[in-house]
Order: C-alpha cells, then structure tokens, then sequence
C-alpha cells in the first residue's frame, strides 16, 4: 500500500489553489499538511477523499482503503455516544466499537447522547470513528481542533498505533504531534498564475 | 383595418397582450445586454490599465 | 474543414454572432411584422370562428417556441453535460425566460380565444394543462438557475433538472391525457388545425412562424452574449481578487 | 445499508426528528377542507379521493428538505459519500427511511380520515392501494429535489417549486385509481400506469440524486 501524487492540481470554487502537488507516501508513514488558512489543505484532502475531482494530476489510491475526517464531525445529537460509533461501525463493516471508545476515553460516556457532549468529547468521538472504519489510509482535517492537551495524548497515540499496524496517514494540522512524519507546506504548490475553470473567458 | 365583427375585443386584446410581452421581454434583454457589456467593458478597462 | 465544436468557444461565439445578429435579428423583425400583418389586414374572418382566427398567427407560433425552447434546452444540456462547453450551458439558460415567455403568450392567446369559442377563460384541457404544466417547468429550471451562486455547479444542475424534467414533462403529457380523455371536446374544438387550415390561414400562418423561430434565435443568442460576458466579468473579478 | 437505514428511522422517530409532523399536517389539512367547501356530504363524498391525495402529497412535501439538509449541516454527508456505500445506494435508502417515517403512516391513517370526509365504502381500499403504490415515488422524487437544493440555504420553498411539477404524473394517476375505485368503475388502467411510474422512478430517479448530489457536495 502506498499513496502517491503526481503533479496534482487542486480547485475550489472553479479557481485553482494548489498546482503541481507531489507526494509519496509509504506504509507506516504520516504526512502533515501546513499552510496558513486558505491555502488549500482542505481542498487538497477533500480531492483526496475523492469529494471533488482533481484539476489535473493523478492521485494513486485505493479509495476502498481511505477514510476521511473533516472539521465536521456528523455527530447526531440525538444518539448516543456509542449509537453514533455503531453506525460508522456498522457502515463499515468493522466490530471494534469498544476499542475506540477506550483509545478516546469514551467509554464512562457510552450511554450519553452526543448532543451532551462537550466540543472536545465530540471531537474525540468523531476521530474514534476512524478506529471503527478499519481503514487504512487516514485522511484527516485539523482534528485536533479543541482538544485539550490530554486528548491530543489519545490522538497522536491512536495514529502511533494505526502506523504501526502498517496504516497511512495525511493530516492537516498546526499542532506538533510528536509523530516522525515528513511535513508538506502546501503553500509551496500555489499557482503561480490564475488559472480558473473560467479559462474559456480569460 | 380590418372590420372584426364582435370579436374585436378578442382579436385585439390577444394581439395587444402577445406583443406588449414580446416587446418587454426584448427591451429587458437589450437593457441587461447593455448594462452588462458597460459593465465589461469597465473591469476590462481596470485590467488593461494594470498590465 | 471545421468542426461544429469550433463555435462552442466563447470568442468564437461572440465574434461570428456579432456579425450575424444584425441579420437574424432584422429577418425576425420583417418576418413577423410582415407574417402578422398579412394575418391580421388580409385574410377572411373564419365561417365558423369569425375574426378570432385571426389570434391563430401569435398563438400557434408562440406554442411551437414553448416546446421547441425546452427542447433547445435539452439539447444545449446534454451537449454541457457530455462535452462541457460553458457556452452551451449558457444559451440553455438564456433561453429559458424565453421559451417562458412564449409559453405565457400561448396560454393567454388560448384563453382570450377560448373565452369567446368555449365560452369560458380556461378549461382542463389536455393541451391547456399540459402547456401550464410546461410553464411551471420552465419557472422551477429558472429559479434554479438564479439560486446557485457557482457558474459550472448550477449549469451541472440544472442541466439534470432539465433531462429529468424532460421525461416528467412527457409522463404528464400523457397523463393528463389520460386524466381528461372523457372530457375532451373533439378536434373541432381543438386549436390545431394546421392539417386542416385553409391556404388563405396557411401561408401567413407559415411566415409568422419562421418570424418566431428567427425571432427567439436572435433573442437567445442576444441573451446568450450576455451570459457569456457576465461570465467573463465574473472571471476577471475573481482574478483580481486572487492578484 | 441496513446501518443507514436504521439510524434515519431512530433520528426520525427520536424527539426533534419530525416524525408525527406530517401526519398532523395531514390531519389539518383535511379538516380544513369542510370549512372551506362546506359541510355538504355529496360534494365532500365526491371530492374525498383527491382531497386525501392532495393532503398526503402536501404533507409529503413538507418533510423533504429535511432529508439531506440535516446531513450536510452536521458533515455526516461528507462523511456518508466518502464511506464504503454507494452514493446511489445511500440516495435510495434516505428515500426508503423518508417513505417509512412520512408516506406509510400517510397511507395508515388515509382511510380514517376518509370517514371524516365521508369517502363511499367501495373507496377504501383503493385508496389505500393507490397511496401505498404511490407514496414511494413522491419520496424518490422528493429525494431527487432535496439533492438539488441541498447546497442552496432557505431552499425549501425552491424544493418545493421544482419538485411539485415532478408530483403531477403520479398525482395524476393515483388519484385517480382513489377516485374511479370510490365510484365503483374498473380500476385496471390507472393502476398499471401508476405502478410503472413508481417502478421506474425508483429504479432510474436515485442515479440522477447521486449525481447531482456529488456535484453539490464538490
């Protein structure tokens, strides 16, 4: 298993915001995504998870091996905490719903209907989702977004865990995990001219 | 003019409401058509300006 | 020899109809005026319908246009969705208001004829129905349009809306038909009667409907240049703000 | 697909989830329908077939924005699309849940309020089998609206704008099984065309859901 992208170009809103992308990345190896806000990480996860079409480029990857994670969570908040996982559980065919509600500290919080939760439990909720998806490539955006210190501890532990059992994964984040991953500053790949789905008018 | 008997009204209301429609729907077109290529033309002028 | 595709650039489009609009424009306008003059001024009042055959030279014109705008639609949305040529998405939305238009005028003209002949504004007739029916088609397809900031995503939906539409459109056509078959008046009372128009009715009837047709060309190409400007000013906007 | 199918039902059913409003606006709507018409027993006999068609399709519209737009506020539809289940399949499973929460209590509860507007005996059951055959494709065709509006916020007045020409076919024909079986005549015809547009609405409709549904989520 290996992603590799070639020359990827990514768009948003029918305007170009990142050209030439290159990566490849192996089993048991992160990749952090930096760049200031806007400069395209989002689009270029979102292209990845095969949300929205490449510009041009190629992205050699499995999607049936991705799973992707965004700002959003999905939580319903109307179900509880270990509903919420079972389903995600149950989409993906992958029993491991106690696993991750002890990887995120979840467990005292199983009966407690999502909406109950504070910003931070619903976040640890939404990444444990990635434990019952039995995916091995991760595709995530910003997840550490309000956690506290103690539960990046569980985040960067979990994806110690997942590359150590030979996953992958491309993180967008501006918090030092601790992890040995290469960092790509995507703010590298901006298109040096405009270019936009408009070329027809320019 | 023709003599329309007792259906003048029909006659010439159908006639009066066809083409006061038509000639709205050209004079809106032509208005949008105009204010759209000043428009144009202004950003484009912007543009050329710069380069 | 050049391909049929070549016109689909938008300067190619906007060159060579800058040069033809004139033309088709000015055809349209001496059709109609002197298709319509011809039907109104000098032809024989109907024995049976007196002078409101007269209303046949805007009403079965602007009938055929309701159908065959939607139709042009159809087309310019496949032609989008298979070869995404932007200039096509736009003149399907540029003709949309239109062929509503049209559709308008045929359901007015119909009830103003139907009030003296039937003796009443408006009846579920089949054809009636089906026509309104069309119109609320053409109002959901416009409203579309106009609702959807991004240009490629509202042509992308819209152009669905219009295949779908499309078969729904058919379906209700006929199941109107069916839904009013016990009450339908017989051909006697029907408003066409191409096939069985007298020469007098036929020629002028003829010519109004190639005015019509030349008629909503050049609209379309006038709004469809327009859309395409609209288009590019938005581009250039966008542009600016990138720089 | 059956995980989907099962937490659309528990997040209709569950406080907050809508369940119950469409019945009530079905409810409300017929009995509206006296005070507007008056209280005479023929005319309501005679109109009592379409008037519970309309109500059921009314109350049908009113829940479709809320099958996708709930979705996509919270980013489970982001989520969902990127999840081993095809798109197609998840249009069709969103519009199997919506039947079973809006369109089968609509078909229960139809006959009950057939008795408030006086429907004949013979009209019953053909009204029952008309909605149950007919219901399923105004959830379809719902689902395709809800697909196309979904990224347009306050769409819910467009959805219904674009989606209420689609509802004429089958309005059209499963009323009319309702009324030709109130008054005793051959049922046959209407029925079959009634059962093809539903069959082939739910077999062709969720591939242009998909679609389009991929190129809002883009």
């Amino acid at each position: 298993m290996e992603l590799i992208v070639e020359d990827l170009s990514v768009a948003r809103g029918g305007m170009a915001v990142l050209e030439g992308v290159c990566f490849r990345l192996a089993c048991g190896h992160a990749l952090v995504l930096r760049g200031p806000n806007g400069a395209g990480k989002t689009t270029l996860l979102r292209t990845l998870a095969g949300l929205q079409p490449p510009r041009g480029g190629r992205i050699s990857l499995d999607r049936e091996a991705m799973v992707y994670a965004a700002h959003a969570d999905g939580i319903k908040a109307v179900l509880t905490v270990e509903e919420n996982l079972r389903f995600w559980a149950d989409l993906y065919r992958v029993d491991a719903v106690g696993a991750a509600l002890e990887a995120f500290a979840l467990g005292p919080l199983a009966d407690r209907p999502a909406g109950a939760l504070s910003a931070g439990q619903k976040r640890r909720l939404g990444l444990a989702r990635l434990l019952v998806t039995g995916r091995r490539v991760w595709v995530l955006d910003e997840p550490t977004v309000s956690l506290d210190a103690e539960a990046v501890g569980m985040f960067a532990r979990a994806v110690r865990a997942h590359l150590a059992g030979g996953g992958l994964a491309v993180i967008a984040t501006h918090i030092e995990l601790g992890l040995e991953a290469e960092v790509l500053d995507v703010a590298r790949f901006r298109p040096r001219r405009v270019v936009t789905g408009d070329e027809d008018f320019l | 003019m023709p003599d329309l008997g007792k259906y003048a009204g029909a006659v010439l209301s159908a006639y009066a409401v066809s083409l006061a429609l038509l000639a709205v729907l050209v004079l809106w077109s032509l208005w949008r058509a105009k204010r759209v290529k000043a428009a144009l033309e202004k950003v484009e002028a912007r543009r050329n300006g710069q380069d | 020899m050049a391909s049929i595709w070549e016109y689909a650039n938008p300067r190619k489009f906007m060159s060579v109809t800058d040069r033809v609009l004139p033309w088709i424009a000015g055809l349209s306008a001496i059709a109609l005026v002197a298709g319509l003059a011809w039907g109104f001024f000098l032809t024989p009042d109907d024995y049976r319908q007196g002078s409101t055959v007269k209303i046949i030279y805007l009403h079965v014109p602007a009938a055929l246009m309701a159908i065959n705008g939607w139709l042009m639609m159809l087309a310019a949305s496949l032609v989008w969705l298979v070869r995404r040529h932007h200039v096509s998405a736009l003149a399907a939305r540029a003709a949309a208001p239109v062929g509503a238009v049209m559709t308008v005028i045929a359901l007015l003209t119909g009830a103003i004829w139907g009030q003296p002949m039937w003796g009443t504004w408006w009846a579920w007739d089949p054809r009636l129905t089906s026509f309104l029916i069309l119109f609320l088609f053409y109002l959901g397809y416009i409203a579309l349009w106009a609702a959807i900031e991004d240009g490629d995503t509202a042509a992308d939906l819209t152009s669905v809306l219009c295949l779908v539409g499309s078969v729904f459109a058919l379906l209700s056509r006929y199941a109107v038909n069916f839904w009013n078959q016990g009450l339908h008046q017989g051909a006697s009372l029907s408003l066409d009667k191409e096939e069985n128009v007298a020469d007098v009715f036929y020629f002028p009837l003829l010519l109004c409907i190639a005015g019509f047709v030349l008629f909503f060309l050049a609209l379309v190409l006038l709004r469809t240049r327009t859309e395409i400007r609209a288009r590019r000013m938005r581009a250039l906007m966008a542009r600016e703000r990138m720089a | 697909m059956k995980a989907l199918l099962v937490r659309d039902l528990k997040l209709a059913v569950r406080a907050g989830g809508g369940f119950g409003l469409g019945l009530a606006f079905f409810l409300i709507v017929v009995v509206l329908v006296p005070f507007a018409v008056g209280p005479e027993t023929a005319l309501l006999t005679r109109i009592a077939p379409g008037i519970l068609w309309i109500g059921a399709l009314l109350a049908c519209l009113l829940s479709l924005d809320r099958i996708l737009a709930l979705d996509r506020e919270d980013g489970s539809l982001d989520l969902i699309a990127t999840a081993p289940l095809p798109l197609e399949a998840a249009v069709s499973v969103k519009a199997l849940a919506h039947w079973l929460t809006t369109g089968l209590p609509l078909v229960i509860a139809a006959p009950v309020l057939g008795v408030l507007l006086n429907l004949r005996g013979e009209g019953y059951g053909w009204l029952v089998v008309s909605l149950a055959i007919g219901t399923p494709a105004l959830s379809v065709i719902g689902t395709f609206g809800a697909a196309l509006t979904v990224g347009i916020k306050r769409g819910g007045l467009l959805l219904s704008l674009l989606v209420l020409p689609l509802y004429v076919p089958v309005l059209i024909f499963g009323a009319e099984v309702a009324r030709r079986g109130a008054e005793g005549l051959s049922v046959a015809t209407p029925l079959a065309l009634l059962g093809a547009v539903t069959c082939g609405t739910i077999a062709l409709l969720p591939f242009a859901s998909a679609a389009v549904l991929r190129v809002n989520l883009r």
